[in-house]
């Protein structure tokens, strides 16, 4: 396995393989082709997306099945619902997950509620993709991180995956599942190159990864949170402190044996998280720790987010916005003190 | 399109029947506190749904409103089902968990109630684009309020349905109210069928007491959609004998004007006669309809009482599938 | 002090005062009034909102200050913020919490982002009412709780209210606040009828309520989950373990510094939240604490919560939906058995 | 109405040369890689902004878009702060907060940019609600894009402002694009101003490339907003010079038709020479503000470079108002 291609081009491949896979899977969006009903494009897509992330996908499926939508989220995304409730298994595009405020009642009080409203009548296999993250510039609107108050929704899967061979098996395995699945793409990792296996493969939902053992203290990140614990877990080892790292993968439902195993052995836990800091995925972390995970804490639980701001727009104050390996590295040495101390 | 015959008669004078009868019913029983929550009542409003849904099979889907038990039972859904759902019992269509406003049965292309006004607009638009998308001849049909068109769904809805060229047929059902609110108040536009005019679709206005015109505008309309024509607004204009939910003193219906006038018009009624004036009914088969209805309905009522409450185990089911 | 009124028309009397006060503020919102331009009603309203809690007001103030709208909660809300932001004090209700999804961008990306993005040069002074909780048969879409999920937006504050006289002060305080104020009243808790006193008063937002004082054990609750920790602490009683019941009242941003005093006292921790349990306001607050407060915890922090499901509609369902004395209590007894033993 | 004069010709050449110098600029400066995010460049549409703001004072508001450069310049907020807070500096109008998707200046009427396509229709409704509360006689301008228009907001916002006869003036910038997706194919409808039906309000359809006539039609407008008749959707029939955003390959714009026609006319050079003919304008002053609009373009980047990065301590400051 020695073919490289960037987390983008993994998550057009998982696309391009369910749809060869199943004729009803369909994609929504915004400019996903780009150029509907240009005479001089044809099938020929102008766009791809803004990122250029379903690149390629309209020149192969056509545009039945690569579907370009007017600026009309509440409309598509419900038409996702409703197209998904009779058996297609749709995959929209929301630009930017800061645009959720648009489409929030399809997903928060329709397609999650309706299996459960109708008794266990409904199947909504809908995959809805979106990007989030600081990092870009792009300002108060466009920055957010919003995967935990999707997380917050009763009958809502959400993924975040932090490399490309996850993202692919991650995407693939949402659109083969029946339940509304949130797959929420760092625009800020789009560039990066890994190597990922050219075949159809799925990654299990709801299983979160350890990246790297270790037994003094775990670091739980979500999605590129990664690698900032794994500069800090480097970092620490020339200090002979032994860190294990853990990527969350799936943030609703998350995996609780996992962490609460790791916890079990180190005693001592922080989670970083891009989000904003309140009822976020890391809070929610803490407080089961904080409860069956107890006994086995040594210390305090410290979570890493987001300032409770909005994104700014100067780039400076973005860097800062964003948790940092700095900010861990020092909450980390006060809770490994007891440690180097004996 | 399939002409209002002997068979249709009978068929929609039965289920608007039933309608009256199960919402008649479901009124008493609320008021002596046997059903609990929120429930909306179509009972006067039965020509619309019933004159639409004539001309669909369970291939053809509908979407629908908080004020669902009308539409529900014209597409076929089980009464005592029905009825068990709105008691909140384990032999509801929803298992007791959905309630009044959230009655579905999608094998029966009943696509929900819906508690969210606005909240059936893209649903319909996304089963209209399954159905083009499969290349079948069916079609959906968006049923809404008055209230429900200054959604911004609506709009979203209805120009995606457009564009696409969907099959999916959006019938107003303007009682006059939304809520205590009158639609000549909530709506810049004197009517809503002029809308179609923002999305270059056909916008209609029909008579939603007279059955057979509700009937014939509607058979039109999904006619033009099963060949792929694109969508219609229909708007039926209508009237809700009861307060927008039980409980509602309606201060606000004048007794006089417009409304005076629909509220003096009967939809069942005035089909009986029609209809056995042109021979689509005898006066015996009409009779015979009622009196069955009336049987019906009390049976679906007695299965309600008699069904067992949900296991405790059931809030916890049904969040996701496996 | 003798007069008793309902939770309801405390809250009718401080927008009565409010309005007032300051000719700025309007309401604004679906049937507030009811019957706009129906020429038999005139000025009378028809509804004065779907649970009367707006009664009266336009008869006094005019159909220019209590303005019904169309069924449009993103224009209207949005219009909200609009004229919050050039000036007015508008105070719109949202009828159910539930339809947030339909103004949600106009609370997540415009009003609570807008002071920020324009480097602090905007005031949006606006008090959004709007109701929650299980508990009246409304079902899956007219029941939920959502003030955690508004909760985690920097920008905005949230506020409810257990008793009549905290929701007279909080909205009069909302209204008086320059910024984005949620309110949420809990419609099973309308009926109520305690004693409030007739003049104008504020109660401050930010502030949780030590609503009885304990050494054992220490229950924060909102909204009116605090009767069902008083309950408990009731039985307790009798047992000998003696409970403090602190109020949240405010939800964003709440008060850590009274949460922390009284588990440093107490050493145990449970907090009740109707919410969905997962990235609400309960693991928030258990998240500060196992962070600030670990030192002082004898054992885990527990977060009693709805289940992870859509409110259901049949009644004995929705009974076990609501965090009740008997869970709580069964947990209690778990946290302070060592205090038993010795 | 204030007729066109020659003092309002000077103040909107200015405007126009302003607006397309300072465009200009930063996309050449975007190129260099000095300026972060996303860019949507005005230049080419200048003709809407000017001559719609040219009929506004301070005291009247607008909401802007995505592309909010020219709005801004044209409802005379500063040239030094707004390129600064492209820059991301601290002397930025919203202290580098905000940058090109977000410029505001409250004090101006300027309620802000918006990086949500639609979210300005109801705000601006909120201000004519305020201005019509306050019984001034101020109006708003809610510019927007073709592709805005089929947003749920568009429906609620214009329906609200229609009902309640509020001084707001609806201004659709159609470039014929909203990124990649062509106006034909996204509205059902062939124009945004025949939507004006649905709400019974009047909707036009101007040149957005004639100063003159953009400016005739939103003076009648604005007048009729002013006196209490109301909103007026005017759509405006434009085309940006660049793409979508910086970066934009544009392989959708058709080399032919009306996309050939609309690329070859340049709004400003059609007014200087029309402005010149009519002696609005002369030669030597059209020059000179040329001339001048370089300079003052200059000096705004001058100021932006040379102004210092935002304090630290920024990123937790205006969240809350105290
Ligand atoms: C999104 C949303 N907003 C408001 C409500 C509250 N509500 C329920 S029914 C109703 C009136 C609906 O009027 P209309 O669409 O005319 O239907 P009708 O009740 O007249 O059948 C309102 C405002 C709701 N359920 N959902
Ligand atoms: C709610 C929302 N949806 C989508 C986008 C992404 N987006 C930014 S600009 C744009 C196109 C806007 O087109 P139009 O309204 O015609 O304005 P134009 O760019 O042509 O000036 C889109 C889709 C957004 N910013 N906000
Ligand atoms: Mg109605
Ligand atoms: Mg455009």
């Amino acid at each position: 396995m020695t073919r490289k291609i960037t987390f983008m081009k993994a998550i057009n491949e998982a696309m391009d393989q369910s749809m060869e896979r199943d004729e009803r899977v369909i994609l929504l969006g915004e400019d996903i082709a780009g150029g509907a009903t240009i005479e001089h494009l044809g099938n020929e897509g102008a766009w791809g997306g803004v990122f250029g992330v379903t690149k390629g996908l309209v020149e192969k499926y056509g545009r039945e099945r690569v579907i370009d939508t007017p600026i009309s989220e509440m409309g598509y995304m419900g038409a996702a619902v409703g197209a998904a409730a009779t058996g297609l298994r749709p995959v929209p595009e929301l630009m930017f997950n800061d645009f959720i405020g648009f489409c929030f009642d399809t997903l928060l009080a329709q397609g999650s509620k309706m299996r459960y409203m109708f008794g266990g009548k409904a199947r909504i296999p809908l995959t809805v993709r979106t990007c989030h993250g600081a990092g870009a510039s792009a300002a108060a609107q466009h920055s957010g991180s919003y995967y935990g108050l999707l997380g917050s929704i009763p009958g809502i899967k959400v993924v975040v995956p932090s490399n490309a061979y996850d993202a692919k098996g991650l995407l693939n395995a949402a659109i083969e599942d029946d339940n509304i699945v949130m797959f929420f793409e760092d625009k800020t990792l789009y560039g990066i190159k890994e190597e990922v296996p050219e075949e159809y493969y799925t990654v299990e939902i709801g299983k979160a990864k350890v990246k790297k053992t270790g037994t003094d203290l775990t670091i739980v990140t979500i999605g590129k949170m990664l690698y900032v614990a794994l500069e800090v877990a480097e970092k620490l080892e020339t200090d002979g402190v032994n860190v294990e790292v853990i990527d969350l993968v799936t943030v609703a439902p998350w995996d609780q044996e996992t962490i609460i195993n790791s916890v079990k052995k180190t005693g001592r836990l922080i989670i970083i998280d891009e989000a904003n800091p309140h009822n976020n995925t890391a809070t929610d972390i803490s407080s089961v720790v904080a409860d069956k995970g107890f006994d086995y804490l040594d210390g305090p639980i410290k979570c890493i987010c987001a300032p409770n701001t909005p994104v700014p727009f100067a780039s400076n104050l973005e860097k800062l916005y964003i948790p940092n390996a700095d900010k861990v590295f020092d909450l980390a040495h006060e809770l490994i003190a007891d440690l180097k101390k004996s | 399109m399939s002409k209002l015959d002997k068979k249709n008669a009978a068929w929609i004078y039965e289920k608007m029947n039933d309608i009256r009868n199960f919402e008649d019913e479901v009124h008493r029983i609320f008021t002596s506190g046997e059903i609990p929550g929120f429930v909306h009542l179509y009972a006067g409003e039965e020509a619309v749904a019933t004159g639409v849904c004539a001309h669909l099979t369970d291939a053809d889907y509908i979407t629908s409103t908080h004020r669902g038990h009308g539409h529900c039972i014209a597409k076929g859904c089980d009464l005592n089902g029905m009825m068990a759902e709105i008691f909140g019992k384990e032999t509801g269509l929803c298992k007791g968990k959905g309630g009044s406003m959230h009655i579905a049965d999608i094998d029966k292309g009943m696509l929900g109630a819906n508690g969210m006004v606005g909240g059936g607009f893209p649903i319909a638009v996304g089963a209209g684009l399954r159905n083009k998308y499969l290349k079948t001849d069916n079609v959906v049909v968006c049923f809404f309020g008055d209230g429900a068109a200054n959604e911004g769904t609506f709009h979203e809805g209805i120009n995606l349905a457009a564009i696409w060229k969907l099959p999916v047929i959006f019938v107003c059902e303007n009682n006059l109210f939304a809520e205590a609110t009158p639609q000549s108040y909530s709506s810049a536009s004197k009517t809503i069928a002029q809308r179609g005019i923002a999305y270059d679709i056909p916008g209609v206005s029909v008579d939603g007491m007279d059955l057979k015109e509700v009937y014939k505008t509607a058979g039109e309309a999904i006619d033009r959609a099963r060949k792929g024509d694109g969508p219609t607004i229909i708007e039926c204009l209508t009237y809700r004998k009861y307060g927008h939910f039980e409980g509602d003193e309606q201060k606000y219906k004048a007794k006089e004007g417009l409304e005076k006038e629909r509220a003096d018009l009967d939809c069942i009624q005035l089909f009986r006669e029609e209809a056995i004036a042109s021979k689509l009914l005898t006066k015996e088969q009409a009779d015979g309809i009622e009196a069955n209805s009336v049987k019906a309905i009390a049976k679906a009522i007695q299965f309600a009482q008699e069904s067992p409450i949900p296991r405790p185990e059931a809030l916890y089911e049904d969040v996701y599938a496996d």
